[in-house]
């Protein structure tokens, strides 16, 4: 009948939100049924309106936000109504709560293997705007794949506040730093923040004075870049919501994970007029590794981990 | 060599601890000046943003930086003059006003964004540094302090200003008199309310140009509470600085340090995780407080509106 | 000033109480008539942005007040703010700027969502919930002490201290989300999560979290030791004016902490009811920043127990009708902001003018 | 009323003037007339409006009726700066100085804004005003430093920088010594010689009677009766002040008689005070080794000039402040290591001068400020719960007991005249065993009926066996109040004189540090 979807943030931020949103129009439109949008509920207390989207008639609730994770499951235990949550594989139900926990990792995989390729300072960096669970995985999964890419490669990874999302200011300083300690392919994860970092891309020189480039991740920026965009691991969410609505009217809803991959095209690299064609190729090859299991990436979703992936750079200066 | 002994690396670090520390710097010393007159005000968040979204806006669609700055101050201006009017004129609560000021213009800006520019994110081009001869030319510090807009050197040039109008002019004392005893300068034929009403205009003005640079300068854009509290820590440097504007400055930039050196232990793979790291500035400061907190020398009559004849 | 400023609100509350009844209908009306011209205010901007306006409060009146489900979850968002509140009056009251709210609440509610679940583990459910409670009481007293001391011995300015040490307290909960209290089963840094049914009860049949009563006895229960015993009075003349407090013989130091821990204990409290009533655990970074918006109320309450439940019940009314409308409209919810702001002026507006005509009438 | 034709022009002329606040006419229709080359004297009680008329003139408040003619025209002052335009210059009932600003910049508040203080300019002309009235004025000093005292002259100097024609002064001597009165008697002389007018407010009417050219007397906010210059000089000093009395209560002179209470026959030592040390502090002097005792039904006065440690000493004694030394003994026991409360408790009693400051919670009612020093103790509490009734029924009591004219006692404290705050005091301090008592400055700025009024209630205590210690800057009250006078200078005891004979002159020689 209905699905709805749930935001924290406006549906317009070319990232986690957008497509969430774009997604979940997408699967309702192909099975022929209404959509619920909810955007802008923030990070606080949104059993209110899980529960009046409930009481709206909604056939299945998304809750996408790792943040309600907690109080999703419980308004579905209350009224009835299945939902679905983030980054809560534990929390399966059957008929009532299924997790998608979605992780990029193997898309920031193979931007860590193009950005290893294609730097020229051999140095790259990550800047991330707080450390929630599946940046965490992204950051991993790219620093992974610098490493097996070229091992020299220097990655550089910068925190610009414990949850500064809307810290633009802030993103384009620290990304501005990073440029300056010698990085010309800056990996970047931060909801307003990314347009900051974006921003450090396009106006700051690299080291050898030439072009600083950005790999975003989640959605596409390209319409709103200006041609710094290197790449982006996009994820598509269409084909894990349209699952979703089968295995409700399959009743078979909340006994399977939902994840997206590079395998069903879910997870993509964006491609765009920066990268070249060889190093193109080569990254399809890459891609093709990791789908036939030749190359396996695991996820790493602990902040504490993810730093230890990085470049130590006062051991290498010894 | 190691990137973080890089000499461009740290002259970024210190290049990004004056940028973040001048919006800091201009809205502690703009809120210095309304305690001073006596009036608490703590809308300056909200004049912040007013001042970084009209001023974002004046100069994406003028071009010009510089108009960027004027459209931004004069929306701080607005607020401020919407706030001299509530609490200043007609005398209500400056905290209820200061809240509400806040709460309201950083929800208006949001809706605004979200209509006009959430589809387009626009940016704006690099500011252009004004590069001072010479003293650029020194490593490190050259880059890091002599090559900013023109802006920033005018801002810290305001301090001196500042230090200027309150120890050496007429303007200076009505101020203090203003905060310290209101009845006095009325009767010394001074308008209290004028006097105080251009204190807050003033202080609109410093927090919207601070809102402005943090838009067009720190980040190019505009986004949705893009402020986060600078208002707030400006009201925190103002009253540490107890009435002296040298010391909102060197408290802005030990903040802006702070957030620098955050980055470069990061930089410097140093796994600590940000939080802690966060927390140091503010650390830092409660310990100065313990340590050297002396009684505060608040203005008598800071939070109480003035009301001629009332008793 | 802190001193001063408060006393202007106390002065309010002091003036010869006397025609009570006639002054409840004043009061609604100088309440309803400035909610009314805000809605005018703000029905323009939703007009400027293409919404229209009628429908927009048809909804807020409806999904905030009028449905039962939309009147439950109002009330049951009063619950950890009447505790907020209730912890803002003893503090300007007592002539305290306490601004460091939203620091002793996250710290209460991360306590309390740390230590229920191991407490139940070994306490039957009411007392595991009342020693988790206890818990993060004594931890927001506890985190209001260098302010309390500061002030009380060095004179320091607890605008200054209570706001830094809500930075920092709000950044010491993560911390403690991230590193300490860590619940190793989800990915998600957030505490161990209190099941459903080991929360507060919920009253009768509905989805009100029974904290609502406990909010309520809390600010009642304030206001009464405020106005009629001698610690409130004590506290109250130390607000008022401290120099008569010392030639009274009062002891300002430990009542200026006394008034911190105090304060800081009931937001800390507020805290602690939000996560064993409603939220269940704390996730990082979470801060709901609930004092910002109940700071003003307490004052346009003129830190008045019961005045202070009517404003906050209207809050809650305005943010959980606002956050339906503008969903079903389409508006960001940023729109409830607006909405609250433009209320709290033309209300305080309304009592200035209100105040004049007092004055006007009796000259 | 009649005008001899050789009176000089009026400078300003207030008709039918009228000012309401809330529940009160404070000036009700009154006619005025300020001449160049007078000096016009106000007289009043407490709350009679002078103030008030003061406030009109110098633009604080706006009258609801009535016009003021300046210079023969009629003019509304808007504001104090209009009236300083308009050459009014007022030094105010109330300190008008801050206290953070330095005197020099106080002087100098009212340039245009942009302009810089002209502290040298300033210097000089000070020099010339505050030499020929025997002011010293520290221009450096920061007003907070000053005794109350000096910064009432600072405020006359500052209202003489200003080439006025017309001088304001409201009650511009309380805080003078005799001869800073006398003094400032002259300058006023020397100024309406050179053609200004002064308006000359004092609750002395000996001073109304020396200094003043016309006498208006104000009642409830209006004027009741003018003496003009011609009455003034056919009479001499004794038969004006009795006119004016007259006029003001309705009453006859001889009041005031030297009235010093019988000590009673148990006269043993009640309070002994030994080597009493305070340490200075930045804003306070130091006291130095006090000692003194003060037998049953005794009266001791402590005279002295404002600032030389009286305070510190009512301080010291009430455990307000912090002793470095030395015992406080009442009734043969210490009372070294108690606090305020204890000390109030074994029966010592202090009134502060300060009724506003500290004495009173302006914003709380009467009812409740006749028991601020005994919260929380019964029957007023009962297990720390307010029993507001037995509040009430005592409080009226206390009341009519003490004659506080109040609307009620539900009326917040702060709106009550400065007199009747201090019968507030008066009654807290006296009710339910108390055995020592400290006044200090207990009849400051009350009206003449008041004053003594209150002077009564002091020798009521002492007749009843309390032990009273009685710190003025009034001479003439401790003179017709106390049984022995002590000096203090400088946070130390100078020295001890019987009341009687003489006791006046030898008071005033170690005042001004000459042995007695
Ligand atoms: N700001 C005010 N608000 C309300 N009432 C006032 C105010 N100022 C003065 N009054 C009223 O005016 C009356 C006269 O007060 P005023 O100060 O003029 O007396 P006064 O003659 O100067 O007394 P004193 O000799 O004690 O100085 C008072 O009774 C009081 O009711
Ligand atoms: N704000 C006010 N509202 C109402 N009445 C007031 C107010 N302020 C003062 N009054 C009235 O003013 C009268 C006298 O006031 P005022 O302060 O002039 O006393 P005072 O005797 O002049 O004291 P002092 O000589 O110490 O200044 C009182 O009767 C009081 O009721
Ligand atoms: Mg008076
Ligand atoms: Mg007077």
């Amino acid at each position: 009948k209905s699905i709805a979807i749930m935001t924290p943030e406006e549906g317009t931020d070319f990232g986690w939100n957008q497509q969430g949103v774009d997604a979940a129009k997408a699967a309702a439109e192909a099975a022929g049924i209404e959509v619920i949008v909810a955007s802008g509920l923030g990070y606080g207390d949104v059993r209110p309106a899980l529960r009046e989207i409930a009481a709206d008639g909604a056939s299945l609730i998304i809750a996408h936000a790792s943040g309600y994770a907690t109080s999703a499951p419980e308004i579905a235990e209350e009224t009835g109504i299945p939902v679905a949550i983030v980054d809560s594989p534990q929390a399966l139900k059957a008929g009532l709560v299924a997790d998608y926990t979605l992780s990029g990792h193997e898309g920031a995989y193979l931007a860590g293997r193009m950005a290893a390729k294609m730097s020229r300072s051999k140095h790259v960096g990550i800047v991330v705007s707080g450390e929630p669970p599946s940046w965490n995985s992204q950051s991993a999964g790219f620093a992974q794949g610098v490493k097996a890419e070229n091992p020299e490669v220097k990655i550089t990874y910068a925190v610009i506040g414990p949850a500064a999302y809307s810290d633009a200011a802030g993103g384009r300083r620290v990304t501005e730093s990073v440029i300056a300690a010698g990085a010309d392919i800056i990996f970047g994860q931060g909801n307003g923040s990314s347009f900051g970092m974006l921003q450090a891309v396009e106006t700051a020189k690299a080291g050898d004075g030439g072009k600083v480039l950005f790999i975003d991740v989640i959605g596409d920026k390209t319409s709103v870049s200006k041609g710094f965009l290197l790449s982006s691991v996009v994820w598509n969410i269409t084909p894990v919501y349209a699952a979703m609505i089968k295995d409700l009217q399959d009743e078979t809803f909340g006994t399977k994970r939902y994840a997206i991959g590079l395998a069903d095209e879910s997870v993509a690299l964006l491609k765009t007029d920066q990268i070249p064609d060889d190093v193109w190729t080569a990254v399809q090859t890459v891609r093709d590794q990791v789908i036939s299991g030749e190359i396996k990436i695991e996820p790493v979703f602990e902040a504490t981990a993810v730093r230890a992936l990085m470049t130590d750079v006062s051991a290498a200066a010894q | 060599m190691s990137g973080f002994l890089s000499e461009t690396f740290l002259a970024a670090l210190l290049f990004g601890a004056v940028t973040a520390a001048i919006p800091l710097l201009l809205a502690g010393l703009g809120e210095q000046m309304s305690e001073k007159a006596g009036v608490l005000n703590i809308g300056i968040e909200g004049m912040m943003i007013a001042g970084a979204y009209l001023g974002f806006v004046g100069a994406y669609y003028s071009g010009s930086l510089w108009l960027g700055f004027l459209t931004g101050a004069a929306g701080g201006i607005a607020v401020a003059s919407l706030m001299a009017l509530l609490c200043v004129r007609i005398g209500l609560n400056q905290i209820v006003i200061g809240i509400a000021l806040t709460l309201g213009l950083e929800g208006l800006t949001a809706i605004l964004h979200h209509f006009q520019f959430s589809r387009s994110y626009p940016r704006l081009p690099a500011a252009e540094a004004t590069v001072i001869p010479f003293l650029s030319d020194i490593p490190v510090l050259g880059p890091a302090l002599f090559r900013h807009h023109l802006i920033v050197y005018l801002a810290v040039a305001m301090v001196a200003v500042i230090i200027w109008v309150y120890r050496r002019t007429q303007l200076g004392l009505n101020l203090q008199a203003a905060g310290d005893k209101p009845a006095a300068l009325d009767v010394a034929g001074i308008d209290v309310i004028r006097t105080r009403t251009m204190a807050v205009l003033f202080t609109g003005g410093m927090a919207g140009l601070g809102g402005a640079y943090l838009a067009n300068v720190g980040a190019g854009l505009f986004i949705p509470f893009i402020t986060g509290g600078a208002g707030f820590l400006g009201i925190v440097l103002a009253m540490l600085a107890r009435g002296r504007p040298g010391w909102v400055l060197i408290g802005a930039l030990i903040f802006g340090a702070c957030l620098s050196m955050t980055t470069a232990a990061q930089v410097a793979g140093v796994n600590i995780p940000t939080d802690l790291i966060q927390m140091l500035p503010f650390l830092a400061v409660m310990v100065m407080l313990v340590l050297f907190g002396r009684r505060a020398s608040l203005p008598a009559a800071l939070g109480i509106a003035y009301e001629r004849g009332a008793r | 000033m802190s001193e001063k400023a408060a006393s202007l609100g106390d002065r309010a509350v002091d003036v010869p109480a006397g025609q009570a009844g006639r002054d409840i209908g004043r009061r609604l009306l100088i309440t309803l008539g400035p909610v009314a011209v805000s809605l005018v205010l703000a029905g323009g901007v939703l007009l400027a942005v293409g919404v229209d306006p009628l429908a927009y409060y048809g909804l807020v009146v409806e999904r905030g007040l009028v449905s039962p489900l939309g009147l439950q979850q109002t009330l049951t968002r009063m619950a950890p703010l009447l505790f907020i509140a209730a912890g803002l009056i003893v503090a300007f009251r007592a002539g305290m700027w306490n601004l460091g709210g939203d620091g002793q609440f996250l710290l209460g509610a991360v306590t309390a969502a740390a230590s229920a679940p191991l407490l139940l583990q070994t306490l039957s459910g009411w007392l595991a919930l009342l020693v988790a409670f206890l818990i993060a009481t004594s931890v927001a007293m506890v985190w209001s002490l260098v302010p309390a001391l500061l002030r009380a011995y060095q004179g320091v300015n607890e605008i200054i201290t209570t706001l830094m040490m809500s930075f920092l307290g709000v950044s010491l909960a993560n911390v403690l989300v991230k590193l300490v209290f860590l619940d190793p089963a989800t990915t998600v840094p957030q505490t161990r999560t209190l099941p459903v049914a080991d929360r507060l009860p919920r009253l009768f049949e509905t989805t009100i979290t029974s904290g609502l009563v406990y909010g309520l006895v809390a600010i009642v229960l304030v206001h009464l030791v405020m106005t009629r015993t001698a610690f409130g009075l004590k506290l109250r003349i130390v607000g008022a004016n401290p120099s008569a407090a010392v030639h009274a013989g009062l002891n300002v130091p430990l009542l200026t902490i006394a008034v911190f821990a105090i304060s800081a204990g009931l937001i800390g409290m507020g805290g602690a009811i939000d996560i064993i009533g409603i939220q269940g655990n704390v996730r990082a970074d979470w801060n709901p920043a609930y004092g910002l918006a109940v700071i003003p109320v307490v004052f346009l309450a003129r830190m008045n127990g019961f005045a202070a439940i009517g404003f906050v019940f209207l809050l809650s009314v305005l943010s959980i009708g606002g956050e339906s409308a503008a969903r079903r409209l389409g508006v960001p919810q940023h729109f409830t902001l607006v909405l609250i702001s433009i209320v709290l002026i033309t209300l305080a507006i309304a009592e200035y003018l209100d105040n004049r005509q007092n004055q006007s009438r009796r000259a | 009323m009649t005008q001899p034709p050789n009176s000089p022009s009026p400078i300003i002329v207030l008709e039918g003037i009228t000012k309401r606040f809330p529940g009160i006419v404070a000036n009700d229709r009154i006619d005025l007339e300020i001449r160049a080359g007078e000096v016009h004297v106000l007289l009043g009680e407490n709350g009679a409006g002078k103030s008030t008329l003061i406030g009109l003139l110098s633009g604080l408040q706006q009258p609801d009726g009535g016009r003021i003619l300046v210079g023969g025209s009629e003019t509304a002052i808007r504001s104090p700066s209009h009236a300083l335009s308009l050459g009014i210059g007022t030094v105010f009932q109330h300190t008008m100085l801050v206290p953070t600003l330095t005197v020099a910049e106080n002087l100098a508040l009212g340039g245009r804004w942009w302009q810089r203080p002209r502290i040298a300019e300033l210097t000089a002309r000070v020099a010339e005003i505050a030499g020929p009235l025997g002011i010293e004025i520290n221009l450096g000093a920061r007003v907070s430093e000053l005794s109350l005292g000096e910064q009432q002259q600072v405020e006359i100097v500052r209202a003489l920088l200003r080439d006025s024609r017309m001088l304001i002064l409201d009650e511009a001597t309380s805080m003078l010594t005799p001869q800073g009165a006398a003094e400032l008697g002259a300058l006023m002389r020397r100024l309406v010689e050179r053609g200004l007018a002064v308006v000359f407010i004092t609750h002395k009417l000996g001073e109304a009677a020396d200094f003043g050219d016309r006498v208006s007397v104000l009642k409830l906010g209006r004027k009741v009766g003018e003496l003009p210059p011609e009455r003034l000089r056919s009479l001499d000093r004794g038969a004006l002040v009795d006119e004016i009395v007259a006029m003001m209560f309705g009453r006859h002179a001889g009041d005031e008689a030297v009235t010093i209470p019988l000590r009673a026959a148990d006269n043993g030592v009640l309070l002994d005070v030994r080597d009493l040390s305070v340490a200075a502090s930045s804003e306070a002097p130091g006291l130095e080794a006090i000692s003194f005792s003060i037998g049953r039904g005794e009266i001791l006065g402590i005279a002295g000039i404002d600032g030389n440690g009286q305070k510190q000493l009512a301080e010291a004694l009430a455990g307000q402040r912090a002793a470095s030394g030395g015992s406080v003994i009442l009734a043969g026991e210490e009372l070294d290591a108690l606090n305020v409360g204890e000390r109030r408790r074994k029966g010592l009693r202090y009134l502060t001068d300060d009724r506003l400051g500290e004495g009173t919670v302006a914003s709380f009612p009467v009812s409740i400020n006749y028991f601020l020093k005994q919260v929380g103790e019964s029957p007023y509490w009962r297990s720390g719960v307010v029993r507001t009734g037995a509040i009430d029924v005592r409080a009226r009591e206390l009341t009519r007991h003490y004659d506080v004219r109040t609307p009620g006692i539900a009326t917040p404290v702060g709106r009550l005249s400065g007199g009747n705050i201090q019968k507030v005091l008066i009654a807290r301090e006296l009710a339910e065993s108390a055995r020592a008592v400290i006044f200090n400055k207990p009849t400051y700025g009350l009206d003449l009926a008041n004053t003594l009024a209150t002077r009564q209630r002091v020798r009521d205590v002492a007749e009843q066996g309390l032990a009273v210690l009685l710190i003025s800057t009034d001479l003439d009250e401790l003179l017709c109040m106390c049984h022995r006078i002590a000096v203090i200078s400088q946070g130390r005891l100078v020295g001890t004189v019987a009341n009687g004979a003489g006791a006046g002159e030898r008071v005033g020689r170690l005042m001004i540090g000459l042995a007695a």
